[in-house]
């Protein structure tokens, strides 16, 4: 009995077998997943004993292949925030922190589900259209899969980016435009080569990944939901799957149901399904983007409608930072927790604290914040809020006069 | 004549063409004309009410019309019409 | 009963209270923690009972507190690693990857155990001397400890590593010198300070956070020893605790003895260990040291003899690799398993390379490799060998035409 | 005179002094001095059979001895030597 046979539209309800579609043939809705919950085998015994990974949830993943191509991503930390609790006065806040996978965000989630996904449909190349981490995942992936793997990038993305991709070796085609103008290349691209583009034909498989952000969460707990989590967005996927995740968890009776609200991140200038919560208007008005954190820059968001939704029937809410409260979300984070994360993670931080201090978040209840990326990946938008050098000759007496401080 | 680019779903209504070109001042009439020149194209882009799905984009030159005046927004000779589904995250 | 109350010099014996020591007040020899292991409670089942992070192996740590100051480092992947047991012949391979710790270095498991260990003899402030990674860490764990932090580095340090370490907000003291001049200081300063430096007067503790590396290990393999391990070598103090560490799991019984051959990894301008075990001479000459790989850039090794001594008396060797080689070991192991390692993982994955080729490692028997930090903080080293972007227009039509591979 | 600094484990021999002046032309003259000044410090310096202990290191004007000439390295005035431990990683 296989756990999963077919993709189904969450617009019109439509079914297609299980290959590589990109979306609905009908109306153009996502495609996603559909299981045979009544085959599938898993329980809180089962997913302890099971690999140091995200694979230990592989029930709940749409793969049938014994041997997924792993590099050991998943299973974070997610950690207790004793400072930042003291700092915004809340009771009871963790941080998940998915900075530290294997290529140094959560994309390593969905692209090892993809990429798993795409040896076992007969691709022989695998692909993506990416600003960043998408990148740099599908590259040590698809090398990892020994697969071709051919990686679309704007031609102007930062080097720092470029970099953390090239080191691969993949084939790297830089696209002269934005990443709007890629994505929709890779679309065509889709329709006349026979490669699974991760993002485009895989994408029901690819999403699916996000879900274990879910499932983790809740076993690091001790199997229970968090009463409030605050998730970035860009696509409204990840929002989205989490709160799948939580869902099947509830429904195999693996946890409890918590009533999760659900709190939704965004930049500014990228903050389309931010604005309809807050016009509490159910239509998602593309905008033209502009902030500095390119990984969530995305204007016409495709999960936009479900985000929303979840947010709306779960009794959360959600909010924009600035760029200079972003960057003041990174500093805070890494100067009391020790955490160092990318823009994106300075938008949940901020949006956190924007969240308490307007009385959205309940300080008395249990809060998670996801924290999907690195750092060391956006150095360029923190180079002026570190430590200033404080430059002395190599001598006690140097250092006794030029650091009165130190006593 | 407009161009307007076919996506692939669409294009077993189009007889496989990924473009096609027609007449219009606005993309209201565009519409209405390849929706008449090939029928079924309707019910596709449209639901019940007749409004165009949530999930179906129309870019002119690359701007989507929810930018501009929707499906008042004006297009003249040598614009180009794109039919998208939306962005996913990377 | 108190599990350890003692420090002991390594060269001469002596014993000292488990305070804050330099070095050996007579000898100089260096100090290291006495366990009085009939009091210590591990087995198998307590270990993965324990949190998901180096302090599942907390009995055999150097602290007493039940709150150890934690980022959730450790419990990194080790991964088999498949498609580079192809290229190079080998049977059975693995990577440890510690580059994903939570300031993506190993150095977060010594830290972890300094920070611990100074909040619990009552150290008010931190410091450190460092080339890069163990300030970042440093500046982390303090920050999360709450303690004043205070991290020395040369003044003209890369760029990447002071944002690294500054974006914690440490205070960061640039000392006009190399890292040899900043670590000198650094001594003095410990005699004049109240202060806990990790690597100074902290270093019998701090040494210990390395045995997990070999804990982790055998515990990943199912509870047994490798029977080959790489290790990179700079002051030679990570090769002798990992020796130490399985050493205490086969005498506490919770794995078989294995004879495990160890083989120390360094760079050509930085190799007086290797170059006394090539020389099959017990006497480490100090050596002016000059590589790419500045992690592993200490010319007079404070652990060589005991390195030196394990290598010997395990059956196993030593080899260095040039820049070259390191650049080139870098691009194989991103371009095999998907791990994009510093330079220090560089010379390691050349090291096994050789080590392969000329003999001294049997393909036939288990091999562990350690990765011990991250490819996106030495950019700089290997910015010409990754893949060049093939530019083309966002059109199907410039992609056919400029890629001609793609079918 | 050579200026000679003096590490912390051994200033208790040397009555707190974190530096002391010596004679001599080589490092070896200029530590049988020092060893002649301040009883004690010379079997804290060497073993038994009157070597060097190996975790001693002695740099004159940053460079190790060993480097040098050992204890035949010259020396000259203005120069100045250390007595150090090992370095440790970092």
């Amino acid at each position: 009995m296989k756990k999963f046979r077919n993709l189904q539209c969450r617009e019109c309800g439509r079914r297609f077998p299980a290959e590589a579609v990109y979306v609905c043939e009908y109306c153009f809705g996502p495609l996603e997943v559909i299981y045979d919950y009544g085959s599938i085998d898993i329980s809180r015994d089962s997913i302890l004993e099971g690999p140091l990974s995200l694979w230990r949830y592989k029930p709940l993943l749409p793969v049938h292949t014994d041997s997924p191509v792993t590099i050991g991503e998943g299973l974070t930390p997610l950690l207790r925030a004793g400072n930042l609790e003291k700092e915004l006065g809340l009771k009871e806040l963790y941080i998940k922190n998915d900075s530290v996978n294997p290529t140094f965000s959560f994309k390593d989630r969905v692209v090892t589900v993809a990429v798993s996904r795409a040896r076992e449909l007969g691709f022989d190349t695998v692909a993506c259209a990416s600003t960043g981490n998408l990148a740099c995942s599908v590259a040590a992936y698809g090398k990892k899969a020994g697969l071709k793997t051919v990686v679309f990038i704007p031609a102007d993305l930062e080097k720092g980016k470029v970099l953390g991709a090239g080191i691969y070796q993949p084939r790297l085609v830089g696209v002269r435009g934005d990443y709007d103008q890629v994505n929709r290349l890779c679309g065509e691209l889709a329709g006349t080569f026979k490669w699974g583009f991760v993002n485009v034909n895989l994408r029901p498989y690819y999403a699916e990944g996000s879900k274990t952000l879910g499932f983790e969460v809740a076993e690091q707990l001790g199997f229970r939901a968090p009463r409030q989590v605050v998730v970035p967005m860009a696509s409204g996927s990840l929002l989205t799957k989490i709160y799948k995740g939580l869902k099947e968890f509830e429904e195999l009776g693996i946890i409890e149901e918590a009533g999760t609200r659900f709190f939704g991140a965004q930049a500014s200038g990228a903050d389309p399904i931010a604005e309809a919560v807050r016009k509490d208007e159910d239509i998602i008005r593309p905008v033209k983007v502009k902030t500095i954190a390119k990984s969530l820059a995305i204007g016409n968001p495709a999960d936009g409608y479900y985000a929303w939704d979840v947010i709306k029937k779960s009794g959360g809410y959600a909010a924009s930072v600035t760029d200079d409260e972003i960057v003041e979300g990174i500093k805070l984070l890494a100067s009391t927790e020790g955490v160092f994360t990318e823009t994106a993670g300075g938008v949940t931080v901020g949006v956190l604290k924007k969240l308490v201090e307007n009385g959205k978040i309940d300080p008395e209840l249990s809060v998670v914040i996801y924290i999907t990326g690195n750092g060391l990946k956006t150095q360029e938008a923190v180079e002026k809020s570190v430590s200033k050098i404080e430059e002395i000759e190599p001598s006690l007496k140097s250092f006794k006069e030029s650091c009165p401080w130190a006593v | 004549m407009i161009k307007v680019k076919i996506p692939q779903p669409l294009r077993n209504l189009t007889d496989g063409k990924d473009e096609v070109s027609l007449e219009g001042n606005e993309i209201g009439e565009i519409l209405l004309e390849l929706e008449k020149k090939y029928p079924g194209i309707k019910e596709r882009l449209r639901d019940e009410e007749g409004k165009l799905r949530r999930f179906i984009n129309i870019f002119v030159n690359g701007d989507d019309i929810r930018h501009l005046e929707g499906e008042a927004t004006p297009v003249e000779e040598r614009d180009e019409v794109s039919i998208l589904p939306a962005i996913a995250g990377g």
